[in-house]
């Protein structure tokens, strides 16, 4: 892996947090509304997943989906801007914080149902087998999707019909405030997953370097024609399941162990140890995302509202206009 | 040239699947066993596997798969059995079809058309004789539509396919063997207005899909009294052509709707809504529904007859109407 | 969270303000103070715990400080926004300004609870209400005085009116009180409106129904007069032709098949009308709508006086012996009260035909919102001018009567000349 | 067709039931016989030809057009009824 894959791997991890953390203060002061739901903590699974993505791939998403929409290339601005229910959104500020979508970057969503987004999956990556694309279909989801009857039945589905899907569990352990063992009787999902026939193996999703090297490997097996894929991303969410939550259902201690192995730094000491970080270049980094941060914000302040005379546009299509 | 609704609605298939490489039937048993209907008899042996796919038993899976599909550039059918096991599929039906070009800002459709059978009267119980296209016309972002004759089964799949919205398309199960005269030059039709099935002058009976025939049956029954009613039948159901229902009530000024759904929070009550909103100073009586009794559909015969409006209940209703 | 405090030193002082902590908060309760004047905060520390009603939520501050002052104690409950703490950077805090009160409520008037919430189901505002209660208060018949003068006009105890039959009366200027219950539909209105006086009994024995009939066709030939403004033309027709193969007509038919005279012009009338359909419809809402098709209003008159007029649907569609038969039925179903619904359908245009009671032409009063009526007087044998020579035929006076807001002249004689083009051809009447 | 005249009496009760089958309610008693009937009884061209096919029914007798000035009265009813054609 090249110096410049790391850097990229650091610089969109560091961008997603920071943006995250930007987010919480914009939140507390009633900025957002509606549900938030944070993936700091989890930046390794965007950055290495979506890095090893090309252009005409498609992704389905979650309602945890900002680092998502920010590494597959949706600009800061337009993910904020989304967030404020401005038109300048990327969904013009009709689906906020838990539907991003961007179908110039072939990011679907942005869906806000627990295993809603399998389906979607499975059916992009039929059209694209039946349209005879060498097109891969991404599809992220939380562990709670695991238990729900659209994950058995898509990944079925996918495998029965060989299907350019590549499935991606981030499993942080807790569907909202319930523990994977407390839902699971099986608690390895890759292991579940296989019994599906189809590749399947767990990924230290704290390990931006893993995840892209999984990603990629599963990708070409994919492109290549041999069905299906999935992966399980170990990895953690440092903040509560929405903004704030008591946190009664997890031990602070458990967060701390956690922490020891946050992505951004652990990369960045690997990089540093390698020679291929210095402090001074890091600070570049942090300030040209403070940069893109601070521009986002006041775009996404500036942006224009919907005018409420438009409420039921795009509830179905525009003729003539 | 005479054919069955059954047939009717396989030409339209074959029609489609012929014109459109884009688009692909996908459902449970649609090929090697023909349809559980008998709908799509044939088409396998016609199109292959590829455009003819039975899916398992994942109503869920395979419906967002055509939503995906249709969302990856295709134009899928999906084919669910009855309308009961749809509820096995309404999330990506309800959360997913109806909402993605709202949510999306405009930027995702999905051009996708989803056939099931609907209604009773076959004695099959209560869970094979729901008849909830109410419950789905409810939804913003989603098309209905019932076709109750010949030319409309013929003629609505095609237009369907050409909405760049998703579009569900209801067949009473009690259609299927009826056949009826097809002109052989039959086309796409509309699927926006409703349509004056018989013209009369003294009460408006609103029906669709399996309804239609009640309604007509007891628009004769009613003429040999001398009372001439007025048969609309709805075709559409979301969105509702709302201008061809309250004309005929503005020349009728009495109206009746018949309606296989529940009464409660049902299309019927729907319609008799916007007839109190936009025509109440045309209302010489109080409007009347037959609908089907607040009952799951029971198996025997007596009862499932009792439970279901039934022409003589029409007539009833438009007497009561008519005064 | 930190937010610039008005008035206060932009970027030394800020205050903390009650966070939103989910998307279903509006107000929070300080549970606990984890911070103290004095001590100093970075970006990230929890200063509090907040109860969101649902839970206790650590609370975290977003920038470097102070804590100058905590100004929401322990337990009280506040809205999002609401500042909780001063936090700066240790300087003392600035002299606040005084706030303004709040200007003076307007008083509110004096009334008791049950009162002002009938006012506000009636939709009365207290203010405007004159109390004539003690002290000044407002009472429940206080309230109902200023409702007195907008009540309607009620309708007849214990009779239910159809939505459209209540439309109707109000077009046709039917009073409602006047007819009997207990369910009103359309029929009962047009019928009240066509059915001003029956003549045949005794006027002491007439049902107070019946009498107030008078009054109905009043009001509504009143309102035709007020708002019409009619204009008249007439033509005399000279129906030796028609009358001979009508005689013709009815040497070779039976006696159950023989057709009057008044078929023949009923049937060149409703021709007439679909060749100048102009004149054939309703003035509604300031603007002509014209007929669907032509029905006919057909003034008949009961022996010993009164008037009905059931409508004919399209006569000018029909073969001449099936207007006839239709006459014939109408005619003395009208005189025996027996009228179908759809004889009771709005006309579009009305016929009167006075010849039988002798009168040689009839100017008629227009029912609105019709735009027309033709009266035909009697046929009656009289000098006309045939070629150079003056000769004894029999002529009828036809006489357009029409509202000028829908036509004008030229359209009226076009008609009756149209008419009279049909009455001389008879045998395409047939 | 020839048929044999009626008596006085027939043709009385033929008319009087054909008139109150058009004016129920008709008091003939007091309509003076030679009275033109159409103005007693207020009928018009229809009621009339209605009056002259219930006659014909009720007699059995053919009424033409040109008989219709014969119909005039009471009497002169009677009158056309009891001739013999």
């Amino acid at each position: 892996m090249t110096t410049k894959h790391r850097e990229d791997l650091l610089r969109q991890m560091i961008r997603i947090r920071r943006f995250e953390e930007r987010c919480v203060e914009l939140y507390s002061s009633t900025k957002i509304r509606g549900f938030m739901h944070l993936y700091i903590g989890e930046e390794a699974v965007a950055a290495g997943v979506l890095g090893a993505l090309g252009p005409s791939d498609a992704v389905v998403s979650t309602y945890r989906e900002h680092g998502h929409a920010l590494a597959r290339g949706i600009s800061m601005e337009a993910v904020l801007a989304e967030m404020y229910g401005r038109t300048n959104g990327c969904s013009r500020g009709r689906g906020g914080s838990m539907h991003l979508f961007d179908a110039g970057r072939r990011f679907y969503g942005g869906n806000a149902i627990v295993g809603g987004g399998l389906p979607l999956a499975v059916g992009l990556a039929l059209a694209s087998a039946m349209r005879g694309e060498p097109v891969v279909t991404a599809c992220l989801f939380g562990d709670g999707a695991v238990a729900e009857g659209e994950f058995h039945e898509c990944l079925n589905l996918a495998a029965l019909w060989r299907l350019p899907v590549l499935f991606c569990c981030e499993n942080n352990l807790y569907a909202m405030g319930t523990a994977l063992a407390r839902a699971q009787a099986e608690t390895d999902l890759a292991l579940r997953a296989s019994s599906y026939g189809m590749p399947s193996w767990p990924v230290d999703g704290m390990d931006p370097l893993a995840v892209a090297a999984a990603t990629e490997r599963a990708v070409e097996s994919i492109r290549g024609g041999s069905g299906p894929c999935f992966l399980e991303l170990r990895t953690y969410r440092f903040r509560a399941h929405s903004m704030y939550d008591a946190e009664r259902y997890r031990d602070r201690a458990e967060v701390e162990r956690w922490k020891d192995r946050d992505p951004i730094p652990r990369l960045a000491a690997l990089m540093r140890e390698d020679g291929e970080l210095t402090d001074a270049e890091l600070e570049t980094i942090e300030s040209e995302v403070g940069d893109e941060l601070t521009a986002a914000i006041a775009a996404a302040e500036a942006g224009p509202f919907e005018p409420v005379s438009d409420l039921t546009r795009f509830v179905y299509a525009e003729h003539a206009s | 040239m005479t054919i069955t609704y059954r047939e009717a609605l396989r030409e339209a298939l074959r029609e489609a699947l012929t014109e459109d490489e884009r688009v692909f039937l996908m459902g449970e048993d649609v090929g090697a066993y023909g349809g559980c209907f008998g709908v799509s008899l044939g088409l396998l042996e016609e199109f292959g596997p590829e455009r003819i796919r039975d899916t398992p038993l994942s109503e869920s899976a395979f419906v967002g798969a055509g939503i995906g599909a249709a969302l990856g550039g295709m134009r899928p059918i999906v084919e669910i059995m009855t309308v009961n096991f749809s509820l096995l599929a309404l999330d990506q039906i309800i959360n997913n079809a109806a909402t993605l070009r709202h949510m999306s800002g405009g930027q995702l459709g999905v051009p996708l058309v989803i056939r099931m059978t609907t209604g009773a009267g076959r004695q099959l119980a209560a869970q094979h004789s729901h008849s909830l296209e109410g419950w789905y016309a409810h939804i913003p972002g989603l098309r209905i539509i019932a076709p109750a004759t010949i030319e409309d089964a013929r003629g609505m799949l095609w237009t369907a396919l050409e909405d760049p919205d998703p579009v569900l398309l209801f067949e009473h199960g009690s259609l299927y063997n009826v056949p009826g005269e097809l002109a052989a030059d039959a086309a796409a039709v509309d699927i926006d207005r409703a349509a004056i099935r018989r013209a009369g002058g003294d009460v408006t009976l609103v029906g669709y899909g399996g309804t239609l025939r009640t309604a007509l049956t007891a628009a004769d029954e009613l003429a040999a009294d001398g009372v001439e009613a007025e048969v609309v039948d709805l075709r559409t159901l979301r969105p509702l052509d709302e201008d061809t229902v309250l004309d005929s009530v503005r020349r009728t000024h009495r109206l009746v709707i018949v309606d296989e759904g529940w009464r409660t929070g049902s299309l019927s009550a729907e319609i008799a809504a916007r007839a109190a909103e936009a025509a109440l100073y045309e209302l010489d009586a109080p409007i009347e529904r037959v609908c089907t009794a607040e009952v799951p559909i029971p198996y025997a015969k007596q009862l499932e007859d009792a439970a279901l409006p039934q022409a003589a209940d029409v007539v009833a209703a438009a007497r009561r109407a008519v005064g | 969270m930190w937010w610039p405090r008005p008035g206060g030193r932009w970027g030394d002082v800020a205050d903390f303000l009650m966070p939103s902590l989910g998307a279903d908060m509006d107000e929070g309760t300080i549970l606990e103070w984890l911070v103290k004047p004095g001590d100093v905060v970075h970006r990230g520390d929890v200063v509090a715990v907040v109860d969101t009603s649902k839970a206790a939520v650590d609370v975290e501050c977003f920038t470097d400080g102070t804590v100058e002052k905590i100004l929401l104690p322990v337990g009280e409950k506040v809205p999002v926004g609401t500042p909780l703490a001063i936090i700066g950077d240790g300087a003392p805090e600035p002299p606040q300004a005084v706030t303004k009160p709040e200007p003076a409520t307007k008083p509110q008037p004096l009334a008791s609870p049950p009162v002002r919430t009938f006012a506000k189901q009636a939709g009365v505002d207290l203010a405007a209400v004159h109390g004539t209660g003690r002290g000044g208060a407002i009472t429940r018949a206080d309230v109902e005085q200023v409702l007195a003068p907008r009540a309607r006009r009620p309708e007849p105890a214990g009779v239910r009116v159809s939505p459209y039959a209540k439309r109707l009366a109000g077009e046709l200027g039917v009073d409602l009180a006047t007819l009997p219950g207990p369910v009103l539909h359309a029929r009962d209105v047009h019928a009240a409106a066509r059915q001003p006086v029956q003549a045949q009994r005794p006027q002491a024995e007439r049902p107070q129904a019946e009498q107030s009939m008078r009054q109905t066709i009043a009001a509504l030939m009143s309102r035709s007069k007020r708002e019409i403004p009619h204009y008249y033309l007439s033509i005399t027709i000279d129906l030796q032709t028609a009358l001979e193969w009508l005689h013709e007509y009815n040497r070779g038919v039976g006696v159950q098949d023989r057709v009057v005279p008044t078929a023949l012009l009923i049937k060149a009338t409703a021709l007439a009308a679909a060749k100048v359909p102009a004149l054939n419809g309703h003035w509604v809402g300031g603007a002509f709508r014209p007929g669907d098709g032509v029905r006919l209003g057909l003034a008949v008159s009961l022996r010993g006086g009164g008037l009905l007029v059931p409508t004919l649907a399209d006569p000018g569609a029909l073969a001449l012996n099936e207007v006839m038969r239709t006459l014939s039925d109408v005619v003395a179903r009208a005189r025996t009260g027996r009228l179908r619904s759809s004889e009771l359908a709005p006309a579009t245009l009305t016929v009167t035909n006075l010849g039988d009671l002798g009168a040689e032409s009839v100017q008629g009063v227009i029912y609105p919102p019709q735009v027309a009526l033709v009266g035909f007087g009697a046929i009656s044998k009289r000098p006309w001018a045939v070629g150079d020579l003056l000769g004894v035929r029999p002529l009828v006076t036809a006489t357009l009567a029409a509202d000028h807001r829908a036509s004008d002249g030229a359209i009226g004689a076009r008609f009756l000349d149209a008419l009279d083009k049909l009455l001389q051809r008879p045998e395409g009447l047939r | 067709m020839t048929t044999t005249p009626l008596t006085t009496e027939r043709a009385r009760a033929a008319v009087h039931e054909a008139l109150l089958g058009i004016v129920p309610d008709a008091e003939l008693d007091i309509v003076d016989p030679g009275e033109n009937l159409r103005e007693a009884l207020e009928l018009d061209s229809i009621d009339f030809l209605a009056f002259v096919r219930r006659l014909a029914e009720l007699t059995g007798r053919t009424i033409d057009e040109d008989d219709y000035s014969r119909l005039s009265t009471l009497d002169s009813c009677i009158e056309f009824l009891t001739t013999a054609r």
